[in-house]
């Protein structure tokens, strides 16, 4: 199934291959229709001595059903697309009580702020940031960044709960796509993005950078562990209680 | 053959636009009305100069429609070019 | 350059008294401008597939010495292997030489300096040195560009795109210089652009021929004056946005810089306002030629003539409003991206309007399939699947998961590839005999298209399933991730596809110069069509027309019932036609 | 214009009806159309980065000089009337009279580009650059001190250079051209009531330069 869509590992992600089946099956008459077409066509009307082609310049009625039955069509879809985008993207879409979790995205690494046992993220600053103390800019004088668990690369999240990711890009324009959530977001510099997701297969997946972001883009990959809620719970007490036992975030 | 067509007083265009300069140039200082008020006044007297000079200097007001199209096409263009780039900033 | 030299091979028939230099080299005749944009565009061609080449070789043999890679400097390939940042400048340049400097020149460079007056009956364009500037303005483009491929950090290295912020800091992309002649060529190929637009629009609207309505323009001719429209409204917008990324880079401004209040996305949007009318600079001509391919072939009116013109209109007037459907997981404000998806979906409906019109030409037609009429099918084959793989990306959902895969590569090289390149191919053959004097070899012709056709097939379809699978684009090195590890076969599948394809190019790079020398001497009207350039000599002399040519009708009035000949010549005058109300002559 | 001088003005080749407009003055429309669009890219940039700005704006007046600029927006006003002028001159058939106004309009022009470097040299020394506000100069201490907004002033610097750098490169071009068809043209008297193009051409191109000079003055110098 490598050269199929991926397995679909979100709560959206059938919703999706839904509508990519759909168009698949949309085009894929048209597609039938035209180069048939055209194959009957070649074969049929090729010349031939003592024949002439029939004169004509068109005719109205095929241009109007050749009109309609596109708009149509693009109108119907364009509307059952709309839904599934609001629903995804929308600017009220996020659900309510969704796990938080940090994304910071620079050459060419991914760094995952967890909110710890309070649940909130801390402030982070651009001016803060350093390459070795603090590569998120996370600030110490928020109470809220007290708990928080900072992670390279890694990426945990609970399945059967809503997910949403704050975005931020510290240098260039980054990609957060992984494929099996069917959920792709560029990271803007100088933007916070919200995008939520919630997965639903628990296993191990990849995440990748999906805009060319200079010449480390293609080694720019993190791991993606989607746990059961409970062996999440785990790794996130596990991580806190070893963030508490070091005393630093 | 005559000159049908009328030839605009270009002096008074000219007073007009001196005018209308000066006028702007009364706005910029602190005035008590809002900003709002005050950008819109400001725009308001450029579009009017701008107006006139289009008009009357580059005789557009004695062209042709089709000409006239010509003049006017990329003006919306740009306009939504720029009102998608501010849309970006009041969702 | 060869490009010139070659030029002076071409026309020895019509000695006039201009200089060599003048006649070749600064000619102001529309007719040997075209030629030299001709091989201008045809050697940026064979540039940006070589580039081509060495990307598939890296993706097909990730890590292997390349073939003749050592001859490359140690700082792109040490041993032959590619380096990433050499891959990514491969990359860049593969799509700013094939969009800009190949097909955007071969459609409108050439083939609007070259068909507009001949095909409307005039002397020659309205500003012949504005002409010849415009040329030389793209030549000198096209020389910054190649040249900043040999600079010492190496070329622009952030897609073609030139996303800011990775394009305006030589901190992050790693390339200071190589950045900066990428935004200086295009401010020079803007300028060249909107010098022949307004060219191109001058003509078309005052020096038509007396008969030669609106309506009774061929449809390349409608083709080319829209897109000439579109050129000049986006490409400034371009060079106004090369011109700020040029300062962001040499001045320090902050324009897409946000740690001082600049915004990113505003690169985003200037690039793509210009960039998706662009997308139709690329596809309009090539239907326009199709068209008149087709027509020929088909030995038939164009089907429904009215609203392909209308269809023509309407592409170019929805292009300026669906530049986001590129944006949709930018970070752009989502009110926006489904407003964008709904105009971008309404696009479908005149492109299926010339598709099935297209259809409808060669219906009950006498098809006679030589190599300009191939291409033209292969065309609408072709273009068709890449429309229908658009539609994928407009529909915001599935394109939240297809952006910026493999997908959208196979969807690009089906419309430009598959879609203009064919039409191109199709036009070279077709106007061959007016360029050069001598008809392009048939035989070899026919096996370069289906060679091509096949090769073409194998190599951009399965594209589809690596998006499909998650492929990201300009990835060095997919083997970095388990779940692209699988796909490596399909990779190695592509790439020996594309060597084939190129290498069954080569038959058309013999078959185009050895015609040009030994080919067929060309009669009139070899292909027995209506349009007002088969009433000159092959090639078409200085000046064109002695007098000018009245027009009496459309031009693709085929199989005219009660004509013994299939087709009816534009100038000819039946008992039954007026004289057209033409404007009288008027001298100094 | 008369239909006469309208038909001297057009190519002698027989042709089907166009715009009813010569060649030139229909090209240098298109090529506008086309300008409209490159200063729509420089201004809508403007606008939008002003618009998303995260701060205010330096008030006006305070880093640019109102009342130079002023007096240069009058002198280009100015200098289009005379255009005008030039342009109703030959058309009455008055070729000295042409001479004297085209002159007057090149002296406009090129006391605008001189006034504008002027003010640039200015503007420079006191630490205002494409960059921003330069380290350690007069500007930059009132950056430090608050009269001056610290978060725009980069986006100010960008936004000013570019869009008056590239009209005054406009009217540079404007002035050129102009100059060569006074020496070329008007000088030896080539120009007649029935054939103007030149000056009506390069007329409308010198309005147009005014005419963003216009809203440029307003949305940058007084908003």
């Amino acid at each position: 199934m490598a050269w199929w869509l991926p397995a679909q590992a979100s709560t959206f992600a059938g919703s999706i291959d839904k509508g990519f089946l759909a168009i698949l099956i949309i085009t894929g008459i048209t597609f039938v229709l035209v180069e048939v077409g055209l194959i009957v066509f070649v074969i049929r009307y090729r010349a031939r001595p003592g024949r002439k082609a029939h004169y004509t310049h068109g005719s109205t009625p095929a241009e109007v059903i050749w009109t309609a039955i596109p708009a149509v069509t693009m109108v119907i879809l364009g509307i059952a697309s709309n839904g599934l985008w609001v629903k995804i993207k929308g600017r009220s879409s996020v659900p309510a009580g969704a796990y938080t979790i940090g994304v910071h995205a620079k050459q060419f690494e991914w760094w995952f702020t967890y909110p710890g046992p309070d649940g909130k993220l801390g402030r982070v600053k651009q001016s803060l940031i350093d390459k070795t103390s603090n590569p998120t800019g996370l600030d110490p004088d928020d109470p809220a960044s007290k708990d928080d668990i900072v992670v390279r690369n890694q990426l945990h999240v609970p399945t059967g709960h809503p997910v949403v990711l704050y975005l931020s890009a510290e240098d260039v324009i980054h990609s957060f796509y992984v494929p099996q959530f069917r959920v792709r977001q560029d990271a803007v510099p100088g933007l916070e993005i919200r995008v939520w997701f919630e997965a639903t297969v628990p296993g191990n997946y990849e995440l990748g950078c999906s805009m060319l972001c200079g010449m480390g883009h293609y080694k720019m990959r993190a791991q993606v562990f989607a746990h059961t809620q409970a062996d999440f719970d785990t790794w996130a007490a596990d991580r806190a209680a070893k963030a508490k036992g070091e005393g630093t975030s | 053959m005559e000159t049908a067509h009328k030839r605009p007083n270009y002096i008074l265009i000219w007073v007009y636009l001196a005018v209308l300069t000066a006028l702007e140039l009364g706005l910029a200082f602190e005035l008590p009305i809002s900003k709002n008020v005050k950008l819109a006044l400001l725009l308001f007297l450029a579009i009017w100069k701008a107006l006139l000079v289009g008009l009357y200097f580059m005789h557009l007001k004695f062209e042709r429609w089709n000409l006239r199209i010509l003049a006017i096409v990329p003006i919306p263009l740009a306009l939504i070019l720029i009102a998608a780039g501010m849309s970006e900033h009041i969702w | 350059m060869t490009t010139v030299a070659a030029a002076s091979h071409t026309a020895h028939a019509h000695h006039d008294d201009r200089s060599f230099i003048k006649k070749y080299i600064f000619s102001t005749d529309h007719k040997i401008i075209g030629i030299q944009f001709l091989f201008l565009s045809l050697f940026f061609l064979l540039v940006g597939g070589f580039l081509a080449m060495q990307i598939r070789w890296q993706l097909g043999f990730p890590g292997k010495p390349m073939p003749g890679g050592s001859l490359l400097p140690e700082t792109m390939a040490p041993g032959g292997v590619i380096l990433p940042e050499y891959y990514i400048q491969l990359v860049t340049m593969h799509g700013t030489f094939m969009v800009f400097f190949a097909i955007m020149l071969l459609l409108v460079g050439v083939y609007a300096n070259f068909l507009i007056p001949l095909k409307i009956g005039a002397h020659d364009m309205a500003f012949p040195r504005i002409n010849m500037a415009s040329f030389w303005s793209a030549f000198a483009a096209g020389g910054v560009m190649l040249a900043s491929m040999y600079v010492p950090e190496g070329a622009a290295r952030a897609g073609w795109t030139m996303y800011a912020p990775l394009s305006a800091r030589e901190d992050l992309s790693g390339a200071a210089l190589g950045q900066q002649l990428w935004s200086v060529s295009i401010i020079l190929f803007g300028l060249s652009s909107v010098l022949g637009s307004l060219n191109y629009i001058t003509t078309v609207i005052n020096n038509r021929a007396p008969g030669m309505t609106w309506f009774r323009m061929p449809l390349s001719i409608w083709a080319l004056f829209i897109t000439a429209i579109l050129g000049l409204l986006a490409v400034p917008v371009l060079a106004g946005a090369a011109i700020m990324l040029l300062f962001e880079q040499v001045l320090g401004t902050h324009f897409f810089d946000p740690a001082a209040g600049g915004q990113v996305l505003l690169w985003q949007h200037l690039f793509w306002f210009f960039g998706h009318p662009e997308v139709y600079i690329l596809i309009l001509p090539a239907m326009g030629i199709a068209s008149d391919l087709i027509a020929n072939g088909s030995r038939k009116p164009i089907f429904g003539y009215h609203s392909m013109v209308f269809a023509i209109c309407g592409i170019a007037f929805l292009g300026w409003i669906v530049w986001g459907h590129h944006m949709f997981v930018s970070g752009m404000n989502p009110t926006l991206g489904s407003s964008f998806m709904v105009s971008t979906l309404l696009i479908a409906v005149p492109s299926a309007i010339k598709v099935f019109n297209w259809m409808g030409t060669m219906w009950r037609g006498n098809l006679r399939f030589h190599v300009p009429m191939l291409h033209g099918v292969g065309f609408v084959a072709m273009f068709t699947i890449g429309g229908l793989s658009g539609i994928f990306m407009a529909a915001t959902p599935v394109d939240m998961f297809i952006h910026d895969t493999y997908f959208i590569v196979a969807h690009i090289h089906y419309v430009l590839f598959g879609g203009s390149l064919f039409a191109i191919f199709g036009a070279i053959v077709y106007w061959f005999p007016k360029m050069f004097g001598r008809m392009m070899n048939e035989g070899w012709g026919k096996v370069h298209f289906w060679l091509t056709m096949l090769f073409y097939n194998m190599t951009f379809f399965p594209m589809h399933n690596l998006g499909m699978a998650g492929h990201m684009r300009r990835l060095y090195d997919p083997n970095i991730y388990d779940f692209l590890k699988p796909l490596q076969p399909l990779n190695t599948f592509i790439s020996i596809s594309a060597f084939l394809l190129f290498g069954s190019q080569i038959i058309f790079f013999v078959n185009f110069w050895w015609s040009m020398f030994k080919g067929k001497k060309a009669p009139l009207n070899p292909w027995e069509d209506n349009g007002l350039e088969w009433t000159l000599p092959s090639p078409a002399p200085h000046g064109n027309w002695e007098t000018p040519p009245t027009v009496y009708r459309g031009p693709y009035e085929f199989s005219v019932p009660g004509m013994s000949e299939d087709y009816l010549p534009q100038t000819k005058k039946l008992p039954t036609d007026r004289e057209p109300a033409m404007t009288p002559a008027h001298g100094h | 214009m008369t239909q006469a001088m309208a038909d001297a003005m057009r190519p002698p080749f027989p042709a089907e009806r166009g715009l009813d407009v010569y060649n030139k003055k229909l090209g240098m429309w298109i090529f506008l159309a086309s300008e409209v669009m490159f200063f729509g890219a420089l201004i809508g940039s403007y606008v939008i980065l002003r618009f998303g700005a995260a701060g205010d704006w330096a008030k006006p007046g305070v880093v640019l000089n109102i009342k130079i600029t002023a007096f240069n927006t009058f002198l280009l006003i100015c200098s289009s009337v005379s255009m005008v002028k030039a342009y109703a001159a030959i058309q009455d058939g008055y070729p000295d009279k042409l001479r004297f106004w085209l002159l007057m309009t090149i002296l406009g022009g090129a006391c605008f580009v001189g006034i504008q470097v002027f003010e640039y040299i200015h503007l420079v020394e006191h630490g205002f650059v494409p960059s921003g506000v330069r380290e350690g100069s007069e500007l930059a201490e009132m950056v430090a001190a608050g009269s001056l907004p610290a978060a725009t002033m980069g986006l100010y610097g960008s936004t000013f250079f570019t869009m008056t750098g590239f009209h005054g490169f406009h009217v540079t071009c404007g002035v050129l051209s102009m100059l060569y068809l006074y020496v070329t043209k008007a000088l030896p008297g080539k120009y007649t009531a029935q054939d103007f193009a030149g000056i009506e051409v390069v007329g409308l191109y010198w309005h147009f330069v005014d005419l963003v000079w216009i809203i440029l003055f307003t949305i940058v110098y007084l908003v």
